[in-house]
């Protein structure tokens, strides 16, 4: 079965702060706004616990886009947490580049639990962004 | 003690009190002009002069400021005293014989016409008898040093400097107390100094209760306009005050209390009403805010209670404005919730205490509680005109035989399909209520969140309305959002019982997610000690390796993915874990 | 450089306005110019006190004194009396018409009588050398009192010596000082008051002018007597010259180590501040000083708390007047005894039984010999007027003899055998005061003489207080109306009412004292307030209003050869007549100015 | 000026007693040079100028040194007269050469014996 053949939908993996963003996921859902549905979401204590070694891993098992949300700096309920996600996701995006995946596939937003709206638009726009730039091709070494 | 004796009488006294003084104690009269407790007699009217006798030398003093001695003898009415007293007085009444002081001083020291004419008379009953007491008290108590004397000899007169409003003065009024002939007038002036509190409806003097139902009903002072604080001058409420519970020095201070739970309840504030000002408040007088109205209605207030315009006369008819600045475009979206009941509470405080007409302006009539319809219904019963629509503006406007301007209410009928203009003695503005100005600072405080309309979020607005994100941090009241008093009295008792769960439990159930560190595979980097925002994370110099301190571990993960070595791992969160995840939603 | 001869040439006030200074460089020149600089020097001194004659040059050691010297008369005189050593008569005090000239200063008797205590170095030493001072014997006393004398012993000294405030109170200089060395207080002040504020009155002015170290060192003893280690010296800043000595003197009493810390190697420490007076005659009293050198407005306090005891910024507190701390260093270097045998009274007991020492006066007024004299206590009036003064001018009759600057009193003629000490003048109304002495002749008018006292202490009055501040100016309205013609008799009683109110109920000595004049002349010239009062007329014609102005026919130069001086000078055009005829004033129109009177050269206007 | 002590007041004093004790006019001896006309035209000049430098070297501080006019015997110029306080009449010298002057000095002043040989005469007129 040709996979490119049938329509093409994304794996994007969410890895969601649970104060801020999954919340704010949440909210969205009972406020029963339409969020993408390819987004496949992972609960973290703060935006800070996600290892680098996570994204990699996840694109690395077939994610085509890999999406952070964590609270606004200086919201974060761990007060520090999302500065460190902050300089990571600055740190991957260069990395990501060396080993062939457009940085444009890792995004990483501030949303906060009252930002249900925010949520899903940007699921939506991040789900076009990866459809524009297709499934990943990984080069096998 | 030292005794003297006065007319005959044995009077003992202090040391150093003035014969004066002392006379006084014993009840014998003696004039002044210039005298007053409040600082050092100045001696200058010469009324006070007795005779005094030490030895065998008799010689004339004034007795405001002579000191009592042992074994003297004073004579309060010796025929020279009364002959030096006679001639005194008729120089001083030569000068000024129509200010009243001096005028019922020389009744009571038998002048009555004086022999000549001075060239200097004054004839208006205020004109200035430098006594000086202006001058001294405002050196001395005030310490402001503004007024003093120009000129020497017949020349002399009390002067402000440059003859100009001074800057150095603090308008504290204090001259033209002590001034015996009302020479010093005190006139408003463009800034005022001690900022009157516009909407108490009154000045104030420093130390004040801002009103008699104030909790707790206690005296306080009002940094701005009072003299001891602006100039160290003044202290008379301390001399006053028996039990002496007067300190100028107390300053507000921090206290810590080391406390487990908090419950945030800042309320809130009412909208700035100036910024609209097709309503006219501040601009128009009689126009109010619902807080003013409140306290105009209040017995302890600065009207007792009945209602009265600005100038003192009965309104003929009272506007009742509601959703100003809520359910608003350009100010708030929501509904201030409140607004409605109190507003028909106003109309029929208004309908009880005076004849006058009652129109109250509303969108919808929001009355939701219990018992809110039936009162809602009395009213209509009692004749309040209640108008569908959004008020335009208010101005003023005047009657043919121009009396007093009236307010005119522009606004649209929607029942009726008309825009009407209703003449009215006083408007009332129901302003919209919206969180604390300074709200972002307090949730920066406890990390708690803000919904939108910059009230504080709760955790759940359905389940779990009292507490916050943050454990041990709850609110309650109009800080969560406008609600009136019933709502917000249950939600502080929801508030306090979850606490007191909290605190019955004896200890806190801390929830398992927390970080630890593997000794084995820890190599001492202490890349982490400076990671964690709790400063959980410390070396044990003997072991060389780093541990994590459980109790102040949040269990946010960071050090975790932080560790080069991975030694440390995220209980409830582990590395494995994430990755099964990952694996599982990725497999499909 | 040994001279022989040394010109001392008189550098007060008086003398410098009449161009003394002038006349020293026109010595030196001349000196020059004979090549005699080397042998004779020319010393510029303090005021010689004949400040009537001047300006005043006295040869040493010759002794020879000139008078009313010019520029021009310089030549002459180096010429005569230096080269040739022949003292020049034109020169030289003439006593009187007829008489010989009196060539030595010690035989005029204009200084035979005076005895020099607080003047001892005017005319001997440059006042702006502290050198000349030490020479005569300056500072010894000083040394004495620090090395030989404990504070007691100073002041047990000066208690003895009886000597009294030569400012005018008279209070016992000895018991003030104990006073305040019983009061306790670290911060002590010792306070010069050089105010003076008597109008015609100079003679601290010429004590600072002559001889500041001694009033340096009389306050230093003063300070270790009592403890204290700050001092003031409240000078009028209308009195340039001594000003400028002053400051001279305390620099170079500080570059010698006498002010300042540990003098004469000993641990006393002491300096003097200058604070110069605004010119308000208020501020010679003592708190009115005190306030003014605080920086307050000069107001007199009420002083049932004495000065000693809280004066300065609150602390003990010491004022003198400059001749009282004058006479200090003489009084320790000569001892007590020798100052109680100058003077009258006891005071071995009662330090207010006499009055001691020599107390200075200004001569002023209608006396031939105007100037300044030191003169032992218990000189009669009668001897200062007549041998020292030089009698009455133009030989007209004596009237009265006023004491005490404008707070005095005037006394009649026929008290001049009264002897001069502080309790005969207060006996007899009047008052040492700062020693102010102005004799009237026949041609003075009393009531003037009040009314212009009076003008006086009325303007300077601070106004603080009410009897001064509306007594004083309705006396001076009641005098003005007597001058004009317009008084009653029961004015008269009025005034004298007023006047002793305004004695009794005044808060300060300004008031206390400003009705002497007028109380004085009340009791002693009654009469003449009489023929004011009731004739309208001035009998010394100085009351202008009440005379009547008429021209004398015979004695008018307008007839035959025309001059119409007055008719010119009339403002009110009251004077008529033709050219070359005798001129008249028409009465209705003259409003009594005395123009006329004033610049008719032939004496032809006629006052009665 | 260093800080004086008693002794330095001492010392000051001694060094201007010389000036001041002339200004008073209390000098123990006075020498007249008589300096009229014929007296200036014989030398007087250097006369006084000698007697001034005697008084300086031998730093005697209580000699009144003055001039006056002519002694009236012009032959017998440059004259002087002495006069001792102690000494009641004064003594005319005539002639008088500065060799002259300092034995007069050595005599007459300082030990009060008049030197006979210039004399002229004894007692005349008394300036003192």
């Amino acid at each position: 079965m040709e996979q490119e053949e049938k329509e093409f939908n994304p794996k994007i993996v969410a890895f969601l702060c649970n104060w801020c963003t999954y919340t704010g996921a949440d909210l969205a859902g009972v406020s029963r706004l339409k969020s993408s549905p390819c987004v496949r979401i992972i609960r973290v204590m703060c935006s800070g616990r996600v290892d680098p070694s996570f994204v990699i891993k996840a694109f690395k098992q077939g994610a085509d886009g890999v999406f952070i949300g964590g609270c606004h700096i200086g919201d974060c309920h761990y007060s520090e947490g999302n500065y460190k996600t902050l300089r990571r996701v600055e740190f991957m995006k260069i990395f990501l580049e060396e080993f062939g995946i457009d940085p444009r596939r890792l995004r990483l937003e501030w949303i906060s639990a009252s930002e249900g709206d925010k949520y899903a638009a940007t699921t939506l726009d991040f789900e076009k962004q990866i459809r524009e730039l297709g499934p990943i091709q990984l080069v096998e070494v | 003690m030292v005794t003297v004796n006065i007319d005959g009488k044995n009077v003992e006294v202090l040391e150093e009190t003035s014969i004066l003084k002392a006379a006084e104690s014993a009840g014998i009269w003696i004039p002044t002009l210039c005298y007053s407790e409040l600082f050092e007699p100045y001696g200058v009217c010469r009324l006070c002069t007795v005779e005094v006798i030490r030895g065998k030398r008799s010689r004339l003093v004034t007795s405001c400021n002579y000191p009592v001695r042992e074994g003297l003898t004073v004579l309060t009415n010796s025929d020279k005293v009364k002959w030096i007293r006679k001639l005194i007085m008729e120089l001083t009444y030569s000068r000024w014989p129509n200010v009243p002081v001096v005028k019922d001083m020389a009744a009571a020291l038998g002048v009555s016409e004086p022999r000549f004419k001075s060239l200097e008379q004054d004839l208006a009953p205020d004109a200035c008898i430098l006594c000086g007491n202006c001058v001294n008290i405002c050196r001395d108590v005030v310490k402001a040093s503004v007024l003093s004397f120009e000129g020497i000899g017949i020349g002399r007169k009390v002067v402000l400097p440059y003859n100009e409003q001074s800057e150095t003065c603090i308008v504290c009024g204090a001259c033209a107390q002590v001034c015996p002939t009302g020479h010093i007038k005190i006139k408003s002036l463009e800034k005022e100094r001690g900022a009157l509190q516009d909407w108490y409806l009154g000045p104030k003097t420093a130390i004040n209760i801002p009103t008699l139902q104030a909790v707790p009903r206690v005296p306080i002072i009002d940094e701005k306009s009072c003299i001891k604080m602006q100039t160290g001058g003044c202290g008379v409420c301390s001399t006053y005050c028996e039990p002496e519970a007067i300190n100028y020095e107390a300053k507000d201070e921090e206290i810590e209390i080391e406390v487990g739970q908090i419950l945030i309840t800042t309320g809130y504030q009412t909208i700035d009403l100036k910024q609209m000002s097709q309503y006219g408040y501040g601009r128009l007088d009689d126009v109010y805010s619902s807080l003013e109205f409140e306290h105009m209605l209040n017995s302890t207030g600065p009207t007792g209670g009945t209602i009265l315009c600005k100038d003192g006369s009965e309104p003929r008819a009272v506007g009742i404005v509601h959703c100003i600045g809520s359910r608003d475009e350009n100010f708030h979206k929501y509904c201030s919730r409140v607004c409605c009941m109190y507003a028909l509470k106003f109309a029929h405080l208004v309908k009880d205490r005076t004849p006058a007409e009652v129109y109250q302006f509303y969108i919808d009539m929001r009355a939701f509680g219990k018992g809110y319809e039936e009162f809602y219904k009395r009213l209509l019963d009692e004749g309040v005109n209640m108008i569908r629509g959004k008020v335009a503006e208010i101005s003023e406007g005047y009657l043919n035989n121009g009396d007093k301007p009236y307010l005119n209410i522009k606004c649209e009928d929607t029942l009726i399909g008309k825009f009407r203009e209703i003449p009215v003695d006083m408007v009332i503005l129901c302003p919209a209520i919206e969180p604390q100005f300074d709200a972002s600072n307090i949730k920066k405080i406890f990390s708690i969140s803000q919904s939108p309309d910059k009230f504080f979020l709760e955790r759940h607005p359905k389940l779990d309305p009292v507490s916050t994100m943050t454990d041990g941090v709850f609110i309650a009241g109009c800080a969560q959002g406008p609600k009136d008093i019933p709502d917000s009295v249950a939600q502080a008792s929801a508030a306090a019982a979850r606490i007191l769960s909290l605190i019955s439990l004896g200890e806190v159930a801390v929830d398992p997610i927390k970080a630890e560190v593997m000794d084995e595979y820890c190599s001492g980097c202490r890349m982490c000690n400076s990671l964690c925002p709790y400063s959980a994370i410390s070396f044990q110099e003997e072991k060389k390796i780093s541990y994590i301190n459980d109790m102040l571990c949040k269990g946010c993960g960071t050090c975790v993915s932080a560790c080069p070595a991975s030694a440390i791992i995220g209980k409830g969160f582990t590395d494995k874990q994430i990755l099964a995840e990952l694996e599982g939603i990725l497999s499909v | 450089m040994a001279y022989r001869t040394y010109l001392m040439v008189c550098a007060g006030t008086g003398c410098v306005a009449n161009q003394s200074m002038k006349i020293k460089e026109a010595f030196e020149k001349e000196l020059e110019k004979r090549k005699l600089q080397n042998e004779v020097s020319v010393v510029t001194t303090g005021c010689n006190g004949f400040c009537g004659v001047g300006p005043i040059m006295v040869v040493q050691p010759d002794g020879i004194f000139y008078q009313l010297l010019k520029v021009s008369d310089i030549p002459l005189l180096v010429e005569e009396h230096l080269i040739k050593g022949r003292p020049v008569k034109k020169f030289m005090y003439i006593p009187g018409e007829k008489e010989p000239p009196i060539p030595k200063m010690r035989d005029i008797d204009f200084f035979k009588k005076q005895m020099l205590i607080a003047l001892r170095n005017r005319g001997l030493i440059d006042p702006e050398k502290i050198e000349e001072y030490i020479a005569r014997g300056g500072y010894s006393a000083l040394a004495k009192a620090l090395t030989e004398m404990t504070p007691d012993g100073v002041l047990d000294e000066i208690k003895k010596s009886g000597l009294r405030g030569r400012g005018g109170g008279g209070f016992p200089t000895g018991v003030k000082w104990e006073t305040m060395r019983k009061v306790p207080g670290d911060k002590r002040y010792v306070i010069c008051n050089a105010d003076e504020g008597d109008p015609g009155a100079f003679m601290d002015r010429s004590i600072i002018e002559s001889d500041p170290h001694a009033v340096i060192e009389g306050m230093l003893i003063g300070a270790y007597a009592m403890g204290s280690s700050d001092g003031y010296v409240y000078i009028r800043n209308e009195y340039p010259i001594a000003l400028e000595r002053l400051k001279k003197a305390t620099g170079q009493a500080r570059e010698f180590g006498l002010l300042g810390e540990n003098i004469f190697g000993t641990d006393f420490k002491f300096d003097i501040k200058i604070t110069r007076g605004a010119g308000a005659f208020v501020c010679g009293e003592s708190t009115a000083l005190m306030a003014s050198i605080e920086g307050r407005p000069g107001e007199p306090r009420a002083k049932y708390i004495h000065t000693v005891e809280k004066g300065l910024y609150d602390s003990p507190t010491c004022l003198n007047n400059v001749e009282t701390w004058a006479n200090v260093p003489q009084i320790i270097l000569k001892g007590a005894k020798w100052f109680t045998s100058i003077g009258t009274g006891d005071v071995t007991h009662d330090p207010w039984g006499g009055s001691k020492g020599t107390k200075v006066f200004s001569l002023t007024g209608k006396v031939v010999n105007t100037g300044l004299v030191e003169v032992p206590m218990g000189i009669t009036l009668k001897e200062i007027i007549f041998d020292i003064g030089g009698g009455i001018k133009d030989g007209k009759r004596i009237k009265t003899v006023q004491t005490g600057g404008p707070s005095g009193g005037f006394i009649p003629e026929s008290m001049l055998d009264l002897p001069v000490d502080y309790d005969e003048l207060t006996k007899v109304g009047s008052m040492m005061g700062s020693g102010g002495m102005i004799v009237a002749d026949e041609d003075n008018c009393v009531v003037d003489m009040a009314k212009y006292f009076l003008t006086f202490t009325q303007e300077e009055s601070c106004g603080k207080c009410t009897p001064c501040r509306e007594g004083t100016k309705r006396m001076l309205d009641i005098l003005e109306n007597i001058t004009v013609g317009k008084g009653t008799e029961e004015d008269l009683e009025l005034l004298e009412e007023l006047s002793n109110m305004v004695v009794e109920s005044s808060l300060c000595a300004l008031g206390g004292s400003a009705p002497n004049p007028v109380l004085t002349s009340l009791k002693y010239f009654r009469d003449e307030y009489l023929v004011h009062v009731r004739d309208k007329k001035c009998p010394a014609h100085a009351c202008r209003q009440l005379n009547v102005y008429t021209i004398e026919e015979e004695k008018c130069a307008t007839v035959g050869h025309g001059c119409d001086m007055c008719k010119k000078s009339c403002p009110d055009y009251a004077i008529m007549g033709e050219p070359k005829k005798a001129h008249y004033i028409d009465q209705m129109k003259c409003h009594k100015c005395g123009a006329c009177f004033d610049v008719c050269n032939f004496k032809a206007i006629k006052i009665e | 000026m260093a800080k004086i002590t008693i002794a330095d007041l001492e010392k000051i004093r001694e060094e201007s007693r010389r000036t001041l004790v002339l200004r008073e006019g209390a000098g123990r001896a006075k020498i007249t040079v008589h300096m009229g006309t014929c007296g200036i035209a014989a030398g007087a000049r250097d006369i006084m100028s000698a007697v001034l430098k005697e008084v300086e070297e031998r730093e005697l501080s209580d000699i009144i040194v003055t001039n006056s006019g002519c002694a009236g015997l012009c032959s017998k110029e440059p004259m002087i007269t002495v006069e001792l306080v102690n000494f009641p009449a004064p003594v005319k010298y005539i002639e008088m050469t500065p060799g002259k002057i300092k034995q007069i000095f050595d005599s007459h002043i300082m030990k009060e014996q008049i030197v006979k040989e210039y004399a002229l005469a004894i007692g005349s007129e008394m300036t003192h």
